[in-house]
């Protein structure tokens, strides 16, 4: 019994004895702080930060190559740990999300031929792009599942993915394993920035309407009878659902795939049937917003582009305020429209919406009298946003005779500089003049700017050399004459200090959609820009924080919209929609110019640049359509079809008194009517 | 020469896994992948090898002498999980490639039947010491060949229409038993070995 | 539009659906005049085995698809060659209950428990057989000399390879190699057809079923090795000739290693994996306790295939018959998509 | 160095008292333990090599000494005079030491036969040589004294095919059965 | 109430093999038999339940950092009472376990058990898990012994239990059978469960 005890003890005590001096003879010094970090992060291996594990993560997090919050998974919670180990203060992340998009699985939607091979998506891709018709529906075999080290997602019983929010930590290896970019990663800013690509599933009432409602996702929600929900859907895209409701020419229904059948869905009398219905309540649904953060937006022009991006600024968390020049906020809505058409109490409720998101409105004053570009950014706006729309614009670059940059330093119209110059006026127009486009005309106006005493006239053009008139084409002799032109090209930003404009950037356009630009900047004193209206141009300080030079603001601008060449221009004078300078000719139309401005100013704050959007889509965009539809039966349209539109307000004319608008039975039967499409994806038993 | 009997028998006939039921659970779970069942199959040699030569010694110095045959068992764990983490420690501070290499895998390995049971079954068969760690590397070799044989075939299941109730551990275990079929083929290999040596 | 009729096995053998079908018909074409002499030998007896093996395989892939909810696939053909294939490597004598056993564990445990046609790491016939070999309360039916002492066949009764292992070479000294050849030999039903397996198997290569990288490999694999052993101890171990004209290697080389999903993919992989099936079945044979080690060296290679296709970077060879014709999307979907 | 201390003693206590019990524990199964063994083990095999005696066996076994070596001997009687014995001896096998039990007709120099009695080979091939097929050979053979140690049976048993060295090994431990057959039949049989 | 379930859940939520997929050497290799299933079973209860009980006494007597040593001990020591007393009075069943006694002790379903169950728990609640588990996995071995006994031996704890003609399908008792056999199980406990849900 004896030797027993015994043995165990020696054992025993060898054992731990020889451990304790191992571990201090074979001590190897560690960052604690490694070790630290290592201990605090999950240990998941997702790969979500962008490091191939936990530990090398937290090694480059010790060695300050990572911030506290890289990790995906581990949220806020493991950020505030990590920071706190590396004495950082860690500022909330906006939680992401893995989203799917497609909605008819394999077994549901047009296939090319069946697959029953690897169960692996990505094999599958590799056979003709997968067994669907769809070049972008959801192959079904689970690669995103087995991705998942969270265990958030599972095929349903449809063969689509489904997300378990509650365990969805965001970490992104489902959108890397996914070939298809079916999943994609959702934040409520993501949500609200996004615009449709070709490659993703779009309903083609979708990709008509201007904005982007999900059309065929506020329909179901009327079918079920969820109405708020559907307003919520609307609002998301849509900040003035009830006018839309009221006023807008439904390019939409143009789309509709019913109109293979039947007639199209009724979609402006649904969302005016339940914008109605919001209204009747009393209250706005309000939609999700982002955490406030302390950017102050000074918009001038509060119609409906500056309500939109007031809208969409505020729920991203800036603190945007309205300058209006009116007494009312509505501009042409409120202004133009016939208050027949578009009842003042409608628009009222909808603009009520609108402010309670929290923008501050200032009416009756006026940029040019009471304020300009420099003054706001000097007041303590971080950017100021022009978003003066469809009215004449020469009220705010010229409201005074005597002062004609008095608003926005150095920019001219070209209409106003003819005028002025055939009552020969004196114009101080600087050294360096630059005309903006502008044909023929512009040749006669820059000979005529040389005469006013500019040295050096620079006429930028987006066209290619070859196509422009032929009296451009020999540039020596032109640069003889001290006019230079730059053909491809266009005009990126603005540059100036205090209220005089000293810079322009032009950017080379590359026809074949690279975007590794070439950037030149050239001294300049004037811009003249050739139509009546200004574009839609947001002001910031240079370099991106106030910087005064004794008194003066520097100040740029920074570019509203871009998007490869194929979808539109790009530059500071090319408003959305490619071709023209801000014409909103619906209201749908100015929703979405406002929603880009938001865009723009929110990656211009986060990003630092704004990034361009590959393979937008946009009106003359080529996306894999049906050309007929089978096996849908006929069925009545509820309320009839304000005909003959063009997706032009200007030419439908819609009253409310002789169109009263859809009860409820009568609009729950007409969203039935709705083929809840996708991309070519249909529901055949409607 | 009788070595080479020796080692064929553990590797190809007696394997550890495939015939002795050993260490299963390890290697269920780290044949998923090719590389994890590399750096566990390197990380169970060098192991067994230390592990089976110690307590050969525990056994034969210490606890044959003192009567003490059937504190076998507790002796040997004992030994066996103070071993692991002494090598993890020794690792650490002066092979540290090898360390990131097989690190996470030691732990692993203390509650790892395979480590355990070759150290007993070198007992049990009344091995000489220079026989008992042949023995140890070459059990080990056979855990470490069956592994990634697995290993390979389980990373080509990843993307197979495996019926869903047999995905994972089920379909591992099927491929195991089949991969024991097929080493039935060896039977009687090691007696001709052996004849076949001496002639 | 319609739905066209293509079917995709897993990575990395890809054949449409008519192509399963052709491959197998085709096998089993190349296997009549084998089976054929199994019937002349064994007479009824062979047919009553063929013909169960084949139903019993196609009846189990019949019913684990139907458990497992897929589409029934027993038309292919790909069951009834793994059937055929194990019949023609059992005696004429064997009890059916085992062929029925085999072919039940083979197709489900070996075939559709991995995901069916194609993702088969073993070849399932082979998995059948080695599971009946190994029972050894059912050894006797497979030992060759017990199982066809009944029969009169005109040519000698004894398993060469038995007798070669109980007696060396002296003992298999009166088998003519050309008896041998020509198929008059104890063995499976088919498995010593020598001549008639040959032209089939050449039929198949011509024919593109089968590449001609794996059996010309087995073939050398075993005359080197068996060479090697020979010229080491001529008392002991049979001449190459002997070892490739007696028992399962000429099966074995054309049929039964060649299966698509169980074997290597690129050229290098297909070689080393024929040479070693052919070392390693004289190895077997020479010293493990079974007479004939094909149906195991063929099993412990396709172990190896994922390993052996790591070789080389995965480069398919080009297509043995003509290729698939890609599906036509309709046309206006087609010019949309392109753009 | 407390905390490190604390460890130790803990472990070290755990260990002693486990160490405690278990030896405890061991000494109250020893006997049971070895009686097992004998049941088990040995029982059967003697049983079988020594059929016709009628004591019992087990009962009646003793240790003898035989230069320095300890021999656990098994004797069978009938009408209570001791007319075989049966011991142990190994073996070098195939997979490891085979232990053969060997028992003599004592009266007519005979073997009564031999029993495996634990072996290391392999199922199948080596294991064949417990079967009776094999040992039941064995059986009656007479033995030679005055020839050498290892020719002293007179007649020869063919090996298993495919086990030649387990049966070997057998012929191995019966050769050492022989050479200690005389030295033990010389001593004192008598039992308590 | 909760007593109850922390004794019914090894029954079935967790039944070890299955639902745990852990310890699974001595499933495969005591299995050819329901006898030596069950005697392993009950090995492993005895082990489980003991240890778990010593461990929760314990359990704020022993530092954090050799805890994992400690119970090591602690499972080895009844381990190796098992292993004497199953030598001293069901030597059979000693004889066919073979060395797979004293690898209980590596047996990760007990470290798990004692790591992750008693040393948080109280002793009642420990022993009862113990019990259940323990209880669980001996069910799971017997099933799996007696189905591996009845088709590769004919009988069922040694009586014969198929037709006298039966020829033993030995396949399921040599090693392939076992993994085999297991999967098979494996799976269907699988398919059974997600019916079950479903």
């Amino acid at each position: 019994m004896l030797s027993a005890a015994l043995f165990l003890l020696v054992l025993g005590l060898v054992a731990s004895v020889a451990l304790a001096i191992a571990s201090r003879a074979f001590y190897v010094w560690e960052d604690p702080k490694v070790l630290a970090v290592t201990d605090a992060l999950p240990g998941a291996n997702c790969g979500g930060c962008g490091n191939p594990g936990c530990a090398s993560a937290a090694e480059a997090i010790a060695a300050g190559l990572a911030s506290a919050n890289i990790c995906v998974a581990g949220g806020f919670e493991v950020a505030q740990a990590v920071g706190e180990i590396m004495g950082q203060r860690v500022e909330e992340r906006e939680p992401e999300f893995s989203w799917t998009s497609c909605s008819y699985g394999v077994g549901n939607a047009e296939p090319i031929f069946s697959y029953n091979g690897a169960s692996d998506c990505h094999a599958a891709v590799m056979l003709y792009g997968g067994s669907k018709l769809c070049p972008v529906g959801c192959i079904g075999l689970g690669s995103c599942v087995k991705a998942c080290q969270f265990g958030a997602l599972a095929i349903g019983d449809d063969n689509l993915p489904v997300v378990d929010y509650s365990r969805c930590v965001g970490c992104g290896a489902c959108v890397d394993a996914c070939p298809k970019n079916i999943v994609a990663l959702v934040s409520q800013t993501r949500r609200i920035i996004s615009e449709y690509v070709t490659d993703e599933c779009t309903a083609p009432c979708q990709r008509a309407c201007p904005t982007g409602i999900h059309i065929p996702g506020y329909i179901r929600e009327i079918r079920n009878g969820n109405y708020e929900e559907a307003v919520r859907i609307i609002k998301e895209k849509c900040p003035l659902p009830l006018v839309c409701g009221y006023i807008c020419p439904a390019p939409c229904e143009l789309s509709c795939r019913r109109n293979f059948v039947d007639e199209a869905v009724a979609i402006d009398p649904l969302k005016r049937f339940v914008a109605d219905h919001e209204m009747t309540t009393g209250k706005h649904i309000d939609p999700y917003k982002c955490t406030d953060n302390e950017i102050k937006i000074a918009l001038v022009g509060g119609g409906s582009e500056g309500l939109t991006a007031a809208y969409y600024l505020a729920r991203l968390g800036y603190q945007p305020t309205i300058l209006e020049a009116k007494p009312e906020l509505g501009g042409i809505l409120r202004y133009v429209i016939a208050e027949d058409r578009l009842p003042r109490n409608v628009l009222d409720h909808d603009i009520q919406g609108i402010l309670e998101m929290g923008i501050e409105a200032n009416t009756n004053v006026a940029m040019g009298r009471d304020f300009d570009v420099c003054s706001l950014l000097k007041d303590g706006y971080d950017a100021v946003v022009v978003t003066s729309g469809g009215f004449d614009s020469r009220k705010i670059l010229k409201p005074e005779q005597e002062r004609y940059d008095a608003a926005i330093p150095g920019l001219f119209i070209m209409l106003d500089l003819l005028t002025a110059f055939s009552q020969r006026e004196e114009i101080h127009l600087g050294k360096h003049a630059v005309i903006a486009n502008g044909g023929l005309k512009a040749l006669e106006l820059a000979r005529k700017c040389r005469d006013m005493g500019a040295e050096i006239v620079t006429i930028v053009s987006d066209q290619p050399l070859s196509t422009l008139p032929v009296d451009f084409h020999d540039t020596k002799v032109l640069a003889e004459e001290g006019i230079e032109v730059r053909a491809s090209a266009t005009v990126a930003a603005m540059r100036g200090i205090g209220e005089r404009m000293d810079r322009i950037a032009l950017e080379d356009k590359d026809l074949t959609g690279d975007i590794s630009k070439k950037r030149t900047i050239i001294d300049a004193d004037t811009l003249i820009v050739p139509a009546g209206r200004l574009p839609e141009m947001a002001f910031v300080h240079a370099a991106g924080k106030p910087e005064t030079e004794g008194e003066r603001v520097r100040w740029q601008t920074i570019e509203t919209f871009r998007t490869f060449p194929k979808g539109g221009g790009y530059g500071i004078l090319s408003s959305p929609e490619p071709g023209r300078i801000s014409d909103s000719s619906a209201v749908v139309k100015s929703i979405l110019s406002g929603r880009r401005l938001a865009r723009a100013i929110h990656q211009n704050f986060t990003d630092g640049t704004i990034t361009p959007i590959p393979n937008l889509v946009w009106e003359a965009a080529d996306i894999l359509d049906v050309t007929e539809v089978n096996g849908v039966n006929p069925s009545e349209r509820q309320c009839p079809t304000v005909s003959d539109v063009e997706g032009d307000s200007k030419t439908a004319w819609i009253f409310p008194e002789e169109y009263p608008g859809l009860d409820e039975p009568a609009a729950r039967q007409e969203a039935e009517r709705c083929l809840q499409c996708g991309l070519i994806c249909y529901d055949k038993n409607t | 020469m009788e070595y080479i009997v020796l080692v064929i028998s553990a590797v190809l006939i007696k394997n550890i896994l495939l015939a002795e039921y050993l260490g299963n659970c390890p290697f269920l779970g780290t044949s998923k992948r090719m590389d994890t069942a590399v750096g566990m199959g390197l990380a169970v040699i060098f192991v067994m090898t230390i592990a089976t030569a110690v307590t050969y010694v525990v056994q034969h110095m210490v606890l044959v002498p003192l009567n003490l045959g059937y504190l076998q068992t507790i002796a040997f764990i004992l030994v066996i999980a103070a071993l692991v983490q002494f090598v993890e420690m020794f690792l650490r501070k002066f092979a540290p490639p090898l360390y990131v290499a097989l690190g996470i895998f030691l732990p692993l390995i203390t509650t790892n039947c395979a480590v355990l049971g070759t150290a007993i079954l070198c007992i049990r068969r009344d091995m000489n010491f220079p026989e008992a760690v042949v023995f140890a590397i070459a059990s080990a070799s056979g855990f470490t060949l069956a592994l990634i044989l697995l290993a390979g075939i389980r990373e080509r299941l990843e993307i197979s229409n495996v019926p869903r109730a047999l995905r994972g551990t089920a379909i591992g275990l099927i491929m195991a038993g089949l991969m024991s079929l097929a080493f039935f083929g060896f039977v009687g290999v090691d007696g001709s070995l052996k004849e076949f040596i001496q002639n | 539009m319609k739905a066209l009729d293509l079917t995709v096995s897993p990575a990395p053998h890809c054949h449409c659906g008519a192509r399963i079908t052709r491959v197998s018909y085709n096998i089993l074409l190349a296997l009549i005049p084998a089976m054929a002499m199994g019937f002349y030998y064994y007479g009824f007896d062979a047919l009553r085995v063929v013909a169960a093996s084949m139903g019993s395989a196609m009846l189990a892939e019949a019913a684990i698809q139907s458990i497992l909810r897929k589409p029934i696939t027993i038309a292919d053909g790909s069951a009834a060659v793994s059937g055929l294939l194990l019949a023609l490597i059992l005696p004429a004598s064997v009890p059916l209950y085992l062929v029925v056993v085999a072919n039940f564990v083979g197709i489900v445990v070996g075939k559709q428990c991995f995901g069916g046609l194609g993702a088969n790491p073993l070849n399932p016939a082979l998995v059948g057989w080695a599971v009946i070999r190994i029972t050894r309360a059912w050894a006797g039916y497979l030992d060759f000399d017990l199982a066809l002492v009944n029969y009169e066949t005109g040519f000698i009764l004894q398993y060469p390879l038995a007798v070669l292992k109980a007696q060396g070479s002296a003992g298999v000294a009166h088998f003519s190699l050309m008896d041998l050849f020509l198929g008059k030999q104890v063995g499976g039903i088919g498995s010593s057809a020598i001549i008639w397996l040959l032209l089939g198997g050449l039929y198949l290569v011509v024919r593109g079923v089968i590449r001609w990288e794996i059996p010309l490999s087995f073939l050398i694999g075993v005359a080197v090795i068996a060479g090697i052993f020979w010229l080491g101890d001529r008392t002991s171990y049979g001449s190459p000739i002997f070892n490739i004209l007696a028992g399962n290697v000429m099966i074995g080389a054309f049929f039964l290693s060649t299966d698509n999903a169980s074997s290597p993919v690129n050229q290098w992989g297909m070689l080393v994996f024929g040479f070693c099936c052919g070392a390693m079945t004289v190895v077997l044979r020479s010293w493990s306790i079974y007479p004939d080690g094909v149906v195991f060296a063929c099993l412990l290679m396709n172990l190896f295939v994922p390993l052996l296709d790591k070789i080389k970077k995965k480069q398919p060879l080009p297509p043995a018959l003509s290729p698939v014709t890609p599906p036509v999307m309709s046309k206006s979907a087609e010019e949309r998509s392109a753009s | 160095m407390k905390e490190a201390a604390h460890m130790i003693v803990v472990l070290v206590i755990i260990c002693t008292v486990c160490g405690v019990a278990l030896s405890g524990f061991r000494e109250m199964t020893a006997e049971r333990i070895e009686n097992q063994v004998l049941m088990n083990v040995q029982g059967p095999r003697v049983n079988k090599v020594l059929e016709g005696s009628q004591n019992d066996l087990i009962a009646d076994r003793k240790v003898i000494k035989i230069d320095g070596q300890e021999v656990l001997l098994f004797m069978g009687k009938k009408d209570g005079k001791p007319w075989a014995i049966a011991y142990e001896t190994l073996g070098k096998g195939f997979g490891g030491d085979l232990k053969v039990m060997v028992g003599y007709d004592i009266e007519n120099d005979k073997l009564t036969g031999i029993q495996i009695v634990s072996h290391k080979e392999t199922p199948g091939v080596g294991s064949k040589v417990t079967e009776d097929q094999f040992t039941q050979r064995f059986k009656g053979i007479e033995i030679d004294l005055k020839a050498e140690p290892e020719k002293r049976l007179s007649k020869k048993i063919d090996a298993i095919s495919g086990a030649t060295y387990s049966s070997q090994g057998v012929y191995e431990a019966i050769g050492k059965s022989l050479q200690l057959y005389m030295a033990i039949k010389k001593q004192d049989l008598s039992t308590k | 109430m909760k007593l109850l379930r922390t004794f019914t859940k090894g029954l079935w939520e967790e039944l070890p093999p299955f639902r745990l997929v852990l310890g699974l050497c001595p499933v495969l290799a005591v299995t050819k038999s329901a006898e030596t299933g069950l005697g392993m079973g009950l090995a492993v209860i005895f082990v489980l339940t003991c240890s778990n009980v010593l461990v929760s006494c314990l359990r704020n007597v022993i530092p954090r950092k050799v805890r994992i040593a400690s119970y090591i001990v602690i499972i080895a020591s009844f381990v190796v009472m098992v292993e004497l007393a199953s030598q001293a009075f069901f030597y059979k069943i000693y004889e066919s376990l073979g060395i797979f006694i004293p690898l209980i002790v590596v047996n990760c379903i007990i470290l798990g058990r004692a790591e992750a169950f008693a040393s948080r728990n109280g002793i009642i609640p420990s022993a009862l898990d113990g019990l259940g588990i323990g209880l669980g996995f001996t069910m799971s071995l017997t099933v799996l012994g007696a189905i591996r006994e009845i088709l590769g031996a004919g009988t069922l704890f040694g009586t014969q239990v198929m037709w006298s003609s039966f020829r033993p399908f030995t396949f399921m008792v040599e090693a392939p059978g076992a993994f085999i056999s297991l999967g098979v199980l494996l799976a269907l406990m699988n398919a059974f469960s997600k019916t079950q849900q479903s």
